[in-house]
């Protein structure tokens, strides 16, 4: 069994929901990225999604328009993706999804890309802008099911298009909770609680909840039913406001906790 | 010369060959999809088209003229040029023709607000016009640099009611104001029709923009046989997301005669600072499709540079990626000196101040004309009137001086 | 109301009733007598009809369209209003269809060499375009302070090859320039056609200018029979020089159809800043004819004041003067807030962005059409385009901030 | 006989040519202009021409435009004009031509013009912008023949065109030595005299030459074979450089007397 399908059956046992967390590879430098990323997983992060930068992100708000921004004055790329990965690797087994525009990967070569994801030991991957009408082309080199194809679920899918959509998902199913771009903000829970409740009666997927959540009332509100939640820009936010900090790996580990927290239903 | 058949690209899923798709964020494929159904439905009525075509008569001043430029043709000793004067359609360019299909479109489908790109000003004051006439809401997203560079298509947008979006990411252009388009469609989808600018984004856009931009070539095709009796031997037009060329080449496909698709070669191909995607870009995904881009080692999309702010784009449509490949239409990339040669040649010669976009056709036109005989005939898209470059022009002109 | 039977004005000598005439200096009488008799014997003869024609339809863009403004009708419930699409027209306004005609004019008569006077800069502009087409010298003058408003138009005429000859004399604007351009011509007179941009002057320009432009009414008339199968109940044009007016008016002279001139009210008749001659001026001798004119008790003539520069002139064709002691023409004013209140009303309900001029005959068109049951047909002449007048409005918007 | 009329026979007898002055009535103001005309009259001026000013000379160069747009501003105008014809005629007998464009004349009213020109003692009117065709209106109303009616023949009008001219005018008629408007220069004196020639061939009337005369040399070229001179600009010229001279009437009068010396063939 893939590191993605065990963590959501031991957090299953442990009646908790998985946080997910996103940060931008090599944010705000790759040492720093690094213990960044260490210390939010020390702090109890249960997925770990890592994005590639890309010159025209035009999926993500402006935090995250930035935070790529700043990796790519870096230098960050697929290579040096792969190469945090493999150093995370050494220290750590939570799954690892790489979060990537089509372009990046095209560019960096269909099965190279394939390989090297397998090598550098990557759980899933999700593209933002490759719907399923056109990944036949990534995943057909896909000799094995070792890497999970992270599908995206938006509040305007229809339900029969979400059931064709989960059929060739694996891992779980990123619903997104509002219209709009990563980071935008006003949550409908309601409505979202409706959605999920479909998504289940049509998958046996877990299904996590991402975009607009940043506090640990979104958190717990969302956990409630979802499978998991998705936190992105929140962190990405605490990153830049906190460039010139020494404890950057401390602060966001603050932040992963108490959101950790949020997420043990049985504490409902 | 390869000949090509219509009608087989796009195929069902808007791929032109290897190129074109849909690459988008999930949020938007069910608008696409929606949008698909309603054009392939709607775009084909009979109750649609004659009110399309009512107003690209009534409003636009369709048929625009097919003008012999015989001083020009002169001044080369060469080939006769005739001029396609999309200068001449209401708002200044082709784009007026594209924006009125989507527009009606929009309504048709129930959606009352619109937004768009753009860099030049063209395709937004073209889309405000669009939505002005029809009643509708209009949002145009505009990169700080261009909105600094072309005020007065800001002021004519505002004027015409429309809200002018600053987008202030990347280096504040085109790339960037697509960007920014994309985003707030992402957010809006539910009740905003996105009025792409070119035949570019993901399908039904590539299709459909150039089936509102087609009646630029059957126009001319039906004119230069009632002036001359001949078809041409050659169509030359510009490529910026390639709408204007793909309005002039798509009616003479199947006709056995050169095209030529004119990109902006900027300060050169060597100096990097340019925007010649097929000439000098590679395969690779941008703003919905698949096509050729301007891009470094790793898939980061690079900026263009053209003096033409409507050329000034790193991606292409992906029909004209195939139309490169299949060898049916022949891409070279003319430079700024040369736009602005040809630009101030059309002025003294014709009287005509074209578009800095359409000066890079007339430039390799008038290459074209100098190694034909005056038998041959060479059919130019000049895609738009110049009057929104004179700024351009004039610190162009103060450079020189200074030098 | 009366009719009026066309052909019998003006007289051999270039007389309409009381009006018209030729009031110049010896020295030019003899090329205005040459000029007539060129033009009564050239300009009737089939190659040069022929020729001049293929120019307004291969070169102009026309027929220009007659557009039907529904959302302006709706808006103020009342009339139908069309909407003759003169801005379309190359170069932005009728004034092309005049300078193309005494270009080619000049030509035959062995004149290489063209001037003109401008105000806004549309008929130099035009000028300037006729002379690039067709290969001849040309210079035009034009007042400091037009030249300063009106910059992009000063841009263009040099980029079209024309030398601008700026006129420091009075107020710097159009009588200065109509003013130089007549002392220009006085003195290279053997060699140059001094191109008239409206029915003003000597015989026999108020004659042929209005026969270059009515193409216009003679196509409006054709196409609102093809839309509407009726004529319409009312002709409506401004009135500057009066060529825009005559052009549209005199193809429906016979017809028992309403007609009115608009004047330009400035900032209001009581302040005496306005230009509106007919309504507010007496009979009086200007720039080679006998009409109305804006003049004090000695006969000096008046500077006139309009926000739009096209109207602001002291003197109107003498055409008008007869029309409207007939009792054919019914002349008004109109004022410059309620021509930028139309000027907007235009933009946002149609997407047509209208010269200032134009804007003054949609501003009385709408009070026309409000009064009016929605079966009646209000025929506008929208004689240009307002990218020229960008910057006035700018400003007039900046002022209105700053109250 | 009119005072015109008799100028000449006069001059003609002495072996003289007619020296015709131009100024602007008014110029710089009403009481100095009175006396710069009776210092020129005094140095031997022999017949007056006075303008009117206009707002739109149009067939006037810079120097007549400045010099009219400086007395507008004093408010001169044809009742003025005639004021100052009245006073000057106390104090001389010199042939007084009113020289106007035809707007003021036609705003003043033509019989008014004509009955207090004659009030006025003014023997000549010249009408620079109103040629044969359209005089009839304003002559219509000459019951007497008191009033010379001065007409232009330029260099570009026909010889057909020049009899026709030259059957309606009377006085004199003034030959424009130049296409061009007043003072501009250059003055080819071969082309003068055979346009001369033609007119003495097709008139009796006295023929004077204009435009662009300036110096003594012009004045005595033209003299050797036309029956006079007409000096404008140079004089409005001399007014303009030295407006603020007192002694501006012995200027002018200088002027005159040197051009005056000139005019006397005899001398050739
Ligand atoms: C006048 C004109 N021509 C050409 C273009 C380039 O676009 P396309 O290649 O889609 O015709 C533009 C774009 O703004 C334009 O304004
Ligand atoms: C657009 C436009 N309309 C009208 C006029 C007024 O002239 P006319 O009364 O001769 O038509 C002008 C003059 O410049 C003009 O540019």
């Amino acid at each position: 069994m893939n590191r993605i399908d065990s963590t959501f059956k031991t957090l299953k046992k442990k009646k908790e929901k998985a946080l997910v967390g996103f940060v931008t590879a090599g944010d705000p430098n790759i040492e720093e990225s690094l213990r960044i990323i260490e210390a939010m997983i020390d702090a109890g992060l249960d997925i770990l999604e890592l994005g590639v930068p890309f010159s025209d992100p035009t999926a993500d708000g402006p935090v995250i328009q930035r935070s790529s921004a700043r990796t790519l004055k870096q230098g960050v790329n697929i290579a040096v993706v792969f190469e945090m990965t493999r150093k995370l690797r050494k220290k750590t087994d939570i799954p690892i999804i790489v979060f990537s525009y089509y372009n990046p990967i095209f560019s960096y070569g269909i099965s190279a890309f394939y390989n090297d994801a397998l090598a550098s030991e990557v759980d899933g991957m999700l593209v933002v802008d490759l719907p399923p009408e056109e990944s036949m082309e990534m995943t057909s080199c896909w000799s094995t099911n070792e890497l999970s194809l992270i599908r995206l679920i938006a509040p305007t899918t229809p339900t029969e298009r979400m059931a064709r959509i989960a059929q060739s998902a694996s891992g779980f199913l990123y619903f997104v909770s509002k219209t709009g771009v990563t980071g935008s903000d006003g949550l409908d829970s309601k409505e979202i609680d409706d959605k999920i409740k479909t998504l289940h009666s049509i998958t046996q997927l877990p299904v996590c909840v991402g975009f607009g959540i940043s506090t640990a009332a979104d958190v717990k509100s969302i956990a409630s039913f979802a499978d998991g939640v998705v936190v992105g820009s929140a962190f990405e936010r605490l990153i830049e406001i906190n460039l010139d900090q020494p404890n950057l790996p401390t602060i966001l580990a603050e932040k992963v906790h108490r959101l950790k927290c949020s997420t043990k239903t049985t504490s409902v | 010369m390869n000949t090509f058949t219509i009608g087989s690209y796009p195929d069902s899923k808007g791929h032109f060959g290897p190129y074109g798709g849909r690459y988008v964020a999930e949020t938007l494929m069910p608008a696409i999809l929606e949008l698909e159904e309603a054009y392939n439905q709607i775009g084909n009525e009979q109750a649609f088209q004659s009110e399309f075509q009512k107003l690209l008569r009534h409003y636009v001043g369709r048929p625009t003229p097919l003008f012999h430029a015989k001083r020009l043709g002169n001044h080369v000793k060469g080939a006769s040029i005739f001029l396609k004067r999309e200068d001449l359609a209401h708002s200044g360019a082709h784009k007026i023709n594209n924006t009125l299909g989507q527009a009606l479109l929009a309504r048709h489908m129930g959606k009352q607000k619109l937004i768009a790109e753009t860099g030049a000003g063209q395709h937004g004051v073209a889309t405000a016009t669009a939505a002005a006439l029809l009643g509708m809401e209009c949002r145009i997203f505009m990169g700080l640099e261009d909105i600094r560079r072309q005020a007065a298509n800001v002021q004519r947008m505002k004027l015409l009611g429309a809200e002018v979006m600053p987008v202030d990411s990347g280096s504040g252009t085109l790339k960037d104001a697509m960007n920014e388009a994309m985003r707030f469609w992402v957010g809006a989808v539910r009740d905003t029709f996105y009025v792409i600018g070119s035949v570019a984004g993901p399908h039904p856009y590539p299709l459909m923009v150039r089936n509102f931009q087609k009646i630029i070539g059957i126009e001319a095709r039906r004119q230069i046989l009632e002036l001359t009796g001949n078809l041409p031997n050659m169509l030359i037009a510009c490529v910026g997301g390639g709408s204007n060329a793909m309005g002039l080449f798509y009616p003479f496909m199947e006709d056995s005669i050169e095209m030529v698709g004119v990109e902006a070669a900027g300060k050169g191909i060597e100096t990097g600072k340019h925007a010649a995607t097929l000439t000098a870009g590679s395969l690779g995904v941008l703003h919905g499709s698949k096509s050729y881009v301007l891009q470094d080692a790793n898939g980061q999309i690079l900026e263009a540079h053209s003096i033409s702010a409507g050329l000034d784009y790193p991606g292409v449509g992906p029909e004209h990626a195939l139309l490169k490949d299949l060898g049916r239409v022949h891409y070279v990339a003319v430079d700024d000196n040369q736009a602005i040669e040809a630009f101030h040649k059309l002025c003294k010669l014709e009287g005509i101040i074209p578009a800095l976009e359409s000066a890079h056709a007339v430039a390799q036109a008038m290459i074209e004309a100098r190694r034909r005989p005056a038998t041959d005939i060479i059919v130019v898209n000049l895609s738009g009137r110049g009057d929104k470059d004179l700024n351009i022009i004039l610190s162009e002109e103060n450079k020189g001086k200074k030098e």
